[in-house]
């Protein structure tokens, strides 16, 4: 293996530090069980600074935690770098002008085509892009949940994918084959939705789950909207399905209709109609404007959003649920 | 009997579910892909198994999911998992085809998903690799679905998002990708093309109905191998057209 | 980091080999739904030769594969290579003369104490022993199942244990930080015991799951033995509860009790008696060969194993099952 | 009021158990380990949080398992996880205590639980790391628990199973370890031991009810440091031997 080992010009947008981390969890973190309900508005504004590092998840119009994205908006948190896995709920950041650079593997809207707001930003130079799989980010986001610095792969060998992230090259130590070593990312902040949790934070998910193990396993703080509260009995009788432990959770919010306009397996179906009108609002800056000022600024929180939605409109997407 | 009519989208349906073997597997897209797979499934390959991006294992595809993380890519499936073990699935070997899409493709099938100009300051900004980049490394085999268009078949593409056989012969091996791997297939509203297996560049299968060689040829901004013959792609049977219209999409979600 | 990196004295059992992994998995792998249930007598010749790279699952005297490692020494399939994490299930193998060599991590009886058939095979030489720990065994095991041919730990750093082990030192390309490399094993056979399958091997656990999910993603002969067949109705109604999908799956035996003398969660408890009277026969080379004549050799199968235990027992030990 | 009497095993549980401060968490092994940790719940740390290697968190510990990975590790627990995510969770530094034992254990608190003499060809084998030289690595502060004995506790241990501070001060660092992890307590039957913060060597801290520090002394084959003064600790109290014997191992599984 003679070869120039490559590696990617973008610089990193966290430093992978598992010694820091290890320090930083055991200073914040609680196993305490304490009931951490609050307010998207209180969870905000404890836990995310201007500037932090964020992660958002699901994916897409699915299971994500869109009370606690508009809130950020509310707030006006700028600065942010992010984890551009996503759709509708990294879109609305970059929308508001308040993501600074992208570790980005996607933003675009699927069959719905590609995204008019990333797209103004992109080419108006106004974020700083690097290129990443997939898979990839997910694997960052193990590495810090797996306390290593990094972890090797084989994806993206080759590709300009490659060559514009911050990954290196590196040799297998017992095949001598190439590898990409992808940086941990421990991010400053993960923010995920579910179905269920105890009031401490155990939390259940039904379907699949995504990366929503390694991102809550990553984030230094983490705050998970929740469909509905259960006991912690339920918890504690079905121990197998707590996916994610209370520890790991900072900051619960209790946000039904929390994925809205997306969908949520078991509680309701995506909002097609008003998929559409933010998909043709967001077409145009002024559109764009219109569209946060209408369902973010000028409402208070997630309670006025759901009024604005409407009780009959939120009864037909229960109706329209995914049930097993 | 007259042939039935049909559209661009269902005909690059059933010329995508045409290239899937049974009893094997495919890793899934929204769109075409799925579509694809579900004719398959209730055509010629009743054991082929879909692989969804976030998850989804196995589906029965009763309600088209509208995205490749949705409720539906795992509805009634065999497993619901996460997107790394998806992805670890393939890195395996595990998953036969994957399909990608793009806004260039060059002779090598190396596709472009990221930029028109530069990174930095980009002409056009599409939305990046999500999976696409995984996909081409991981996947047997990948097949493309693309628009038949000169500015998008081009000699090189601005930006490698995923690496098909990158400048050619052995190039794939030097990077490091899997052995065995590469694209396989593209399938355009145009015609079916391929990959010569001794120079790697696009190969020229089959055209459309009603499609000229010439016209295939004035449609790719590079030159096109020929297979000898070129053969003729069928038109959507009535079966296939019954298939998509009645059970597959019968809400006209996609075609 | 001039300072030299370190590497362990023992040489590979398994060499890591992603492409051959990945070009046998596709030969020999079959997506089809077929019904996978067999015997332990089929499943063990068919799929386990002398020589092989085995590895089982749970581990201690908990949901381990006991009908199919009595079957493998009632075949008397030797040479073989075992990854050591064990208590009585790998314990059998060795005492019966089956073991070459082991990756090393555990191979005791906890509470109960040192393994006196350990201390004869080691002692004695008779096995070739690398050490690892308890984690970068399983480590190991989810490299191959990521399909790389490593994984960075910190673990094992300074120590002996990584002095006799095969892993290498390497150094982070991102921080410089000193790692140990694990190579990954992708073993030959697995053996899992679970709670539940359909009779495609979709499988479904109650509790820990121990490394149940890297062994059957890192094996390349997978042997699932199961409490009891539900309906594929039941894996479809909770997909989320497939831990283990059913092309992972080579072969699936029904074996109630499959995990006796040890426990079952959800089914029934250790018991007690029989493992006494096992501990106190493998102090002598003599009690072993007697309690293997008597449990394996004597008898053609687990059905035949189970009447030796008789029906009042295996009463007695689901009414002590541990319950939700 | 006389003082009641208690077994070795009582004692060790009750000095172990005193080690551990509230709202904090411990990896837990079989026996004494487990005891400590039920002990310190039921006393002075009720919000202390068990770790069971094979993924069982935080159960009710009704009935005390017999293995690390038994179903007693996770009954009524908060979570019932995977070897690697328990492991993982101290990687991130999320586990204050580790139990550890051993056949040797030296002046720097390495121990040695996999051989006596070669390795290759041993005079006793042992059963080697388990999760023992995880634990060593992630864990903030490692307890050992140690029959106190001049041949266990030895200048140089045969096998070095689970890093202690190695060969002295910085050497844990040098050798890539977690900063700020290490050895913290050995508690014997003897004695309370712990290590001096600038020469990393062991030092006897307190000196077990009825035991005078020669004895100690005597005990161990190196040369112990001392803190002055050297303190005595106190014997189980009525309190403690009550919870022991009545509510957390009534069946006597252990004591």
């Amino acid at each position: 293996m003679s070869e120039q080992l490559q590696r990617g010009i973008r610089e990193l947008l966290l430093q992978p530090d598992p010694d820091g981390v290890r320090e930083w969890m055991r200073e914040h973190k609680t196993m305490q069980l304490v009931d951490k309900r609050t307010t998207e508005a209180e969870a905000v504004r404890r836990l995310i600074q201007p500037g932090d590092y964020l992660a958002t998840e699901l994916y897409g119009s699915v299971r994500a935690p869109m009370s606690l994205v508009r809130e950020i908006i509310r707030q006006g948190i700028g600065g942010l770098r992010i984890a551009g896995q996503g759709v509708m709920e990294t879109e609305l950041l970059i929308a508001a002008g308040l993501v600074a650079s992208i570790d980005l593997t996607y933003q675009g809207w699927e069959v719905h085509g590609i995204s008019p707001v990333l797209r103004r930003a992109a080419e108006g130079g106004r974020v700083e892009i690097s290129e990443w799989s997939n898979a990839s980010l997910a694997w960052r986001l193990k590495a810090a949940a797996m306390g290593v610095p990094f972890l090797p792969t084989r994806s993206t060998l080759g590709t300009d994918t490659f060559k514009y992230s911050a990954a290196k090259e590196i040799t297998c130590p017992f095949t001598g084959m190439k590898l990409v070593a992808l940086p941990a990312t421990a991010v400053d902040v993960g923010l995920i939705h579910v179905q269920r949790a105890d009031c401490y934070g155990n939390c259940q998910i039904d379907g699949i789950s995504g990366f929503a193990l390694e991102l809550a396993r990553a984030a230094k703080k983490l705050i998970v909207s929740v469909e509905e509260i259960i006991d912690n009995e339920e918890v504690r009788k079905y121990p197998e399905r707590t996916l994610i432990p209370w520890f790991l959770v900072d900051a619960l919010v209790v946000a039904p209709f929390g994925s809205h306009p997306g969908e949520m397996n078991g509680y309701y179906w995506r909002d097609e109609e008003a998929l559409k009108d933010y998909l043709k609002q967001i077409q145009t800056e002024e559109g764009t404007r219109e569209y946060l000022q209408r369902t973010v600024h000028d409402i208070p929180d997630h309670a006025a959003y759901l009024e604005q939605v409407g009780r009959a409109r939120q009864e037909a997407l229960i109706e329209a649920r995914t049930r097993r | 009997m007259t042939q039935p009519t049909y559209n661009k989208t269902e005909l690059l349906i059933c010329l995508a579910a045409r290239q899937m073997q049974d009893d094997t597997s495919a890793f899934i897209g929204t769109g075409v892909p799925m579509l694809a797979a579900a004719l398959a499934k209730r055509m010629h390959a009743p054991n082929l198994v879909t692989f969804f991006e976030f998850g989804g294992v196995a589906p029965d595809l009763a309600v088209l999911p509208h995205g490749v993380g949705g409720s539906r890519t795992y509805h009634r499936g065999l497993a619901a998992l996460g997107i790394l073990d998806v992805m670890e699935t393939a890195a395996r070997g595990l998953i036969e085809y994957g399909f990608l899409g793009g806004a260039q493709i060059d002779p090598y099938g190396n596709l472009n998903s990221t930029v028109l100009g530069d990174q930095a300051r980009p002409k056009v900004r599409f939305p990046g690799s999500g999976g696409a980049s995984d996909i081409g490394t991981y996947c047997w085999k990948t097949i493309a679905i693309m628009p038949h268009d000169p500015r998008k078949f081009i000699p090189k593409v601005d930006f490698v998002t995923t690496a098909g056989y990158l400048d050619g012969p052995g190039a794939r091996e030097r990077a490091g990708l899997p052995r065995g791997t590469g694209p396989y297939r593209v399938v355009t509203n145009l015609a079916l093309l391929g990959y010569d297996e001794t120079t790697r560049r696009m190969k020229l299968l089959a055209v459309n109905p009603g499609v000229t060689v010439e016209q295939v040829v004035a449609s790719t901004g590079f030159e096109l191998l020929q297979a000898s013959p070129v053969g003729e792609n069928a038109p959507p049977t009535e079966q296939e057209l019954r298939l998509l219209r009645e059970e597959i999409d019968p809400t006209r979600l996609y075609i």
